[in-house]
């Protein structure tokens, strides 16, 4: 499979229709990939992103699941270890609490328990955040990503482009791991390049979304959107930033991290979930052990409030990030000496 | 008195009535607000099902306690909370019960009992039992009223609730609103236990199958459930039949049935519609009375509309209050 | 052939004592390396309970699965399981099946169909329906076996499974082994679950609560269970009664039942004991037999011990091997 | 109630005796603390921790539950918005997961979601760890406290003596909001001084368990006796080791970090936990973020490795933090210029 380049073609997708497109190919390619999930058939799952897929695939490859979400993930993990390939569509990231035992403690480590006896390729697909999906309060907008980054054996990732979104969960569904797939739910009506060739993204690799000297932004998700328009905010006033979307949390491409550190010496870490315990800390503490000497100014993260989500627009606004917080952080950054 | 069917007073009956037509007025009212674009989220009318938490509200008393769903409107207003502030709650503004951090799918009226609404389906069901430990604990004669939709018996933890209910001899009504669908899916084809009494005998609790669009048949068999609670002598699973007219949250395209079906439930399976025939027929009522009556939710929900649109907005630097107690 | 009592044939019947004596002797011999501290970590036996994998896996086809438990032993062996390379997963051995990363808890056998030992409680049942599931995908007649305790009937997924089970009729045995206690709790004080034919009906599937003791009982009992799985006519919930004549694990302290009860149940409830008086009685083989089948077992476990031994340990260098696929 | 001097008091007790004692005084005072967990009643639970306490309390006050995670989660919330003071044993800190959606999707939210109309005063006691407690495999020796340090709404505690045991699970019971109450399973027959007079520990005050001038080295659970050790060892060469506890992991005292940091100038931190998105993380880059301009060598971690803990001890010791690992990652920040 050769990479099409997203430059010459025109093709333009949402970021619901790559993913679609992603599960349909690789389900018309492998009857084994199977998608379960609440609502998938008909309605399209939680958000409509699999419509039209049971009407093609029917109850062989789309079943729609009782609200039993830990059984869910259960099944899948027999499925998978008896020749399926199940995607799993939790219907909010939220609900994947009730799951994460048999993603966390039987999944991700069944292949290692059992000493390479099996494997489990399943991947679970998880709309989560918040940001221009409003007011869906505590239950409904959380980014838990950095749950599952701390557990070896999954895989986590979270696109933030229509491209990438699709090529990602190809790469997803073909890989041997769990993976978490994360869907960010305001991203969905996005629209951005998909060429019609066939492509897929390795996982682990990230992506230099924008080049630029002055200071390195890591972003992922919805994120990514605010730091692309803080960067041509800041242009005027000399900041000329450099944007890496990790694409995959875990395994994340800290090279990519490192060189671009290298070369700006100045970095800004931006996370839509709450700030305590989030998977910037990581990659801060991995940048700072190993470019110490390259550092002219402190790492700095901007990243949503440590307080449940509320529910009335007026607070939700003070809780996530947003271009200004995130300007600001870079500005402090480069003038920092 | 198991089996009896016991007729409430006609004030009773009346204030029934009344409360099931203030939950219409208040969904009605949701919607419309909806529509309008002030209410984002999800808000999840429970148009249809009224008469579920009025006939067993009926029977409860303040210092009773329910845990509520996504659904949940209507459980607070039978349990008697506050329109104006249930209101203000879904319009965002400070003086909603929630001081507007929870929204529709979140409501809380700890005033009258409601130890909140839990949009993750089933997560109030073993709150609710724990609700009901504590009052054994105490040693009080209050139930508990743990309401949950068709979809939740998904739930492996609503399972787990009953057999603790069961083990404990806990004051709880276990309460499913089964309007037959779950979001989109038909819950017949994910939901294989039919035999209610059956399965609940299985597990050493009494349960029960009601037409829940008959608030008469609703009060009786909620007031066997209640007694039975109140006197330590177990939990009750009430398996409510009913239907919701609108779509799974206002704004959902219901691909799933067809126009007609929806139609044919609201002139035949409406709960109101039916009980104020019952009450005209029996001559408990008059026409000009229900008009009389339904004037007065309309001029409650229109106050509160009215309270709602005046509250002051939050404190947007106060969105860190209430993270810790 | 519901109801009918089949008299399997006798070398059947032969090999299923050979089977039983097998575990018992692996078991045993587990027990003195636990005591000699070789083994650490919990080590959990299921000496008294042996008749049930065997009295089912008597019905088992190589490539059928099962999904076990942290007492998952004698699953494992009766359906196969090689135990030279069983006994050096407890002893800590690259040769172990799981190359020592599983242990005693998360033995598994994919050459002979299992799935592996879910030592959290009740998170194998749901990984059966997903085999199950599987099966159906490819149209196979394979069937799963899907182990838990009594204990596991506290756990709500457990009925999420026997939900899935019964609306897409899954090729699935799910197979309690009630010996009455979770760690030091009687299961009476925590499980309300007591009429399984009922509980399951109301479910829609078959129920069947069976002497977990005769193996004979077990083997037709699980003979209809999966012969129901094979034909693709639905699951079944089998409930053995039975009893761990061992602590929980080794080394624990049992202080929640005497000695005498222990003694008395070994006396009277041994299923080893009990088969060999039943074989003997109709004089399918001889006492002398016995003994020399014993000492073949013994023999076989003295090799996988002395495999077990002499086998190397892990490269240590190696510990992050198999953390991804 | 007066603090009395540890330093004075000559009682020695166990770890495990310290958390009994602590909530025996506590269920004394008041009749609503209530113990929940699987075989707590006679057996004393998982440990034997609660042993003589259903002898003294009765059913009314120690309750043996069916294993049901997520109910027992559940009824502790119902039972806290309705006046009783729970706590909850995990019987191993991995089966938590079964429940996390009740922890920190509800009790943690409730609070916050309902206005400051209810709160939740429980205490969910999680053994948890490794090391010492041998061979007990991928599901019964993980480190998990992070998840819960990423929830707002929720605290998180884990004492790593005998003497903070008691005094923080006194403060844990009496806190208004849930409390994740972590008790390393290898040190719970390690002994320390514990007054016989009252007292408790005010939540969210680190300790520092060692002064010294040369590095700040932060350490919590089983990890602070490895610290203490190997400071011991590094005197000879000159090296004069500091040690905090942060001993309340959220919120934790990030000030007590900041000013040992400024004196010492060199940081290493520790966790049992595997490494990637571990609480280190966080407190590295608070430090990083705060304290920049004071660091004179980069902020190091020993962790654990990231994957599943294995069965066999030799490969088992390979994964968790020792003495030798972290002596050599002292040496090596302390050299570092
Ligand atoms: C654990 C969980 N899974 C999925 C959802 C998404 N969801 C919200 S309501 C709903 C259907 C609930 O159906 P039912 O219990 O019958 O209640 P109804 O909406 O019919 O009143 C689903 C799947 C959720 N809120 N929580
Ligand atoms: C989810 C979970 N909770 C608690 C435990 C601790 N535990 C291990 S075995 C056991 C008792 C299991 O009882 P049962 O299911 O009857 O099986 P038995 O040990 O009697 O064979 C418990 C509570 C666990 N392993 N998993
Ligand atoms: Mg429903
Ligand atoms: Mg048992």
């Amino acid at each position: 499979m050769s990479m099409p380049d997203k430059d010459i073609s025109t093709r333009k997708l949402s970021y619901l229709m790559a993913i679609r497109e992603a599960m349909q190919e690789e389900m018309r390619r492998d009857k084994n990939v199977i998608l379960f999930g609440e609502d998938v058939e008909r309605h399209g799952g939680g958000f409509g992103v699999s419509k039209e897929l049971w009407e093609e695939f029917g109850d062989q490859q789309v079943r729609n699941m009782p609200i039993s979400e830990n059984c869910m993930a259960g099944l899948a993990l027999g499925a998978a270890m008896t020749g399926c390939r199940p995607i799993l569509e939790f219907m909010f990231m939220d609900f994947s609490a009730l799951a994460i035992d048999q993603i966390c403690n039987e999944a991700a480590k069944i292949h290692y328990m059992y000493g390479g006896q099996t494997n489990a390729p399943i991947v679970y697909r998880c709309p989560q955040g918040g940001l221009s999906y409003k007011s869906a309060g505590a239950h409904h907008s959380q980014s838990l990503e950095a749950w599952y980054v701390h557990v070896p054996g999954l895989k986590v990732v979270f696109p933030g482009t229509p491209y990438d979104a699709k090529g990602l969960l190809k790469a997803a569904i073909c890989d041997p791991n769990p993976v978490v797939f994360i869907e960010h739910k305001a991203l969905y009506n996005n629209e951005g390049i998909v060429p019609e060739d066939e492509y897929i993204i390795p996982l682990g690799k990230a992506d230099v979304k924008r080049t630029g000297s002055s200071i390195t932004v890591i972003a992922y998700g919805y994120m990514l959107q605010f730091a692309l328009e803080a960067a041509e905010k800041l242009m005027p006033e000399g900041i000329d930033v450099e944007i890496i979307d990790p694409r995959t949390l875990n395994p994340f491409d800290e090279e990519c991290f490192f060189e671009s550190v290298r070369k700006t010496h100045r970095v800004v870490l931006i996370q839509e979930a709450c700030r305590t315990g989030g998977v910037t800390a990581e990659w801060g503490m991995r940048i700072e052990e190993e470019c110490f000497d390259w550092l002219d100014a402190p790492i700095v993260r901007v990243a949503g409030e440590d307080v449940p989500i509320p529910y009335a627009q007026s607070l939700e606004e003070k809780v996530w990030p947003n271009i200004s917080k995130i300007i600001a952080a870079i500005k402090n950054v480069c003038y920092f000496n | 008195m198991t089996g009896q069917s016991i007729i409430p007073s006609r004030e009773k009956q009346l204030e029934m009535l009344q409360t099931m037509l203030k939950i219409r007025h208040f969904e009605m009212a949701a919607g419309q607000l909806y529509k309008r674009g002030v209410l984002k989220g999800g808000v999840h009318a429970c148009i249809g099902q009224e008469a579920i938490p009025v006939g067993i509200s009926a029977h409860l008393h303040r210092d009773d306690y329910i845990t509520s769903t996504h659904r949940g409107h209507g459980h607070h207003i039978a349990k008697g909370a506050d329109v104006r502030r249930l209101m203000a709650e879904l319009m965002g503004k400070e003086t909603g019960y929630c001081k507007c951090r929870g929204g529709s799918m979140h409501v809380a009226a700890f005033d009258v009992g409601s130890l909140g609404a839990y949009p993750i389906v089933a997560a109030g069901v073993p709150i609710a039992i724990g609700a009901a430990y504590s009052i054994m604990h105490r040693g009080s004669d209050q139930v508990v009223v743990a309401y949950f939709g068709d979809g939740a018996l998904g739930q492996g933890t609503i399972y787990e609730a009953f057999n603790l209910a069961s083990i404990w001899r806990l004051p709880v009504i276990f309460t499913c609103e089964n309007n037959y669908f779950a979001v989109s899916t038909k819950t017949e084809a994910t939901v294989a236990l039919k035999d209610i009494p059956g399965f609940a005998a299985s597990f050493g609790i009494v349960g029960k199958r009601v037409n829940g669009q008959n608030v008469l048949d609703v009060y009786n068999a909620a007031g066997e459930a209640v007694d039975r609670a109140r006197k330590k002598e177990g939990a009750t699973f009430l398996f409510f039949d009913t239907y919701r007219f609108e779509g799974h949250y206002f704004g959902e395209p219901e691909i799933y049935r067809s126009r007609e079906e929806v139609q044919k439930s609201k002139d035949e399976l409406d709960p109101i519609t039916l009980y104020i025939a019952t009450l005209i027929n029996s001559g408990m009522i008059s026409k000009q009375a229900i008009e009389a009556m339904e004037k007065d939710c309309q001029r409650e929900i229109d106050e509160a509309l009215a309270f709602a649109q005046q509250s002051p907005l939050p404190n947007p630097d106060e969105y860190a209050r209430y993270v810790y107690a």
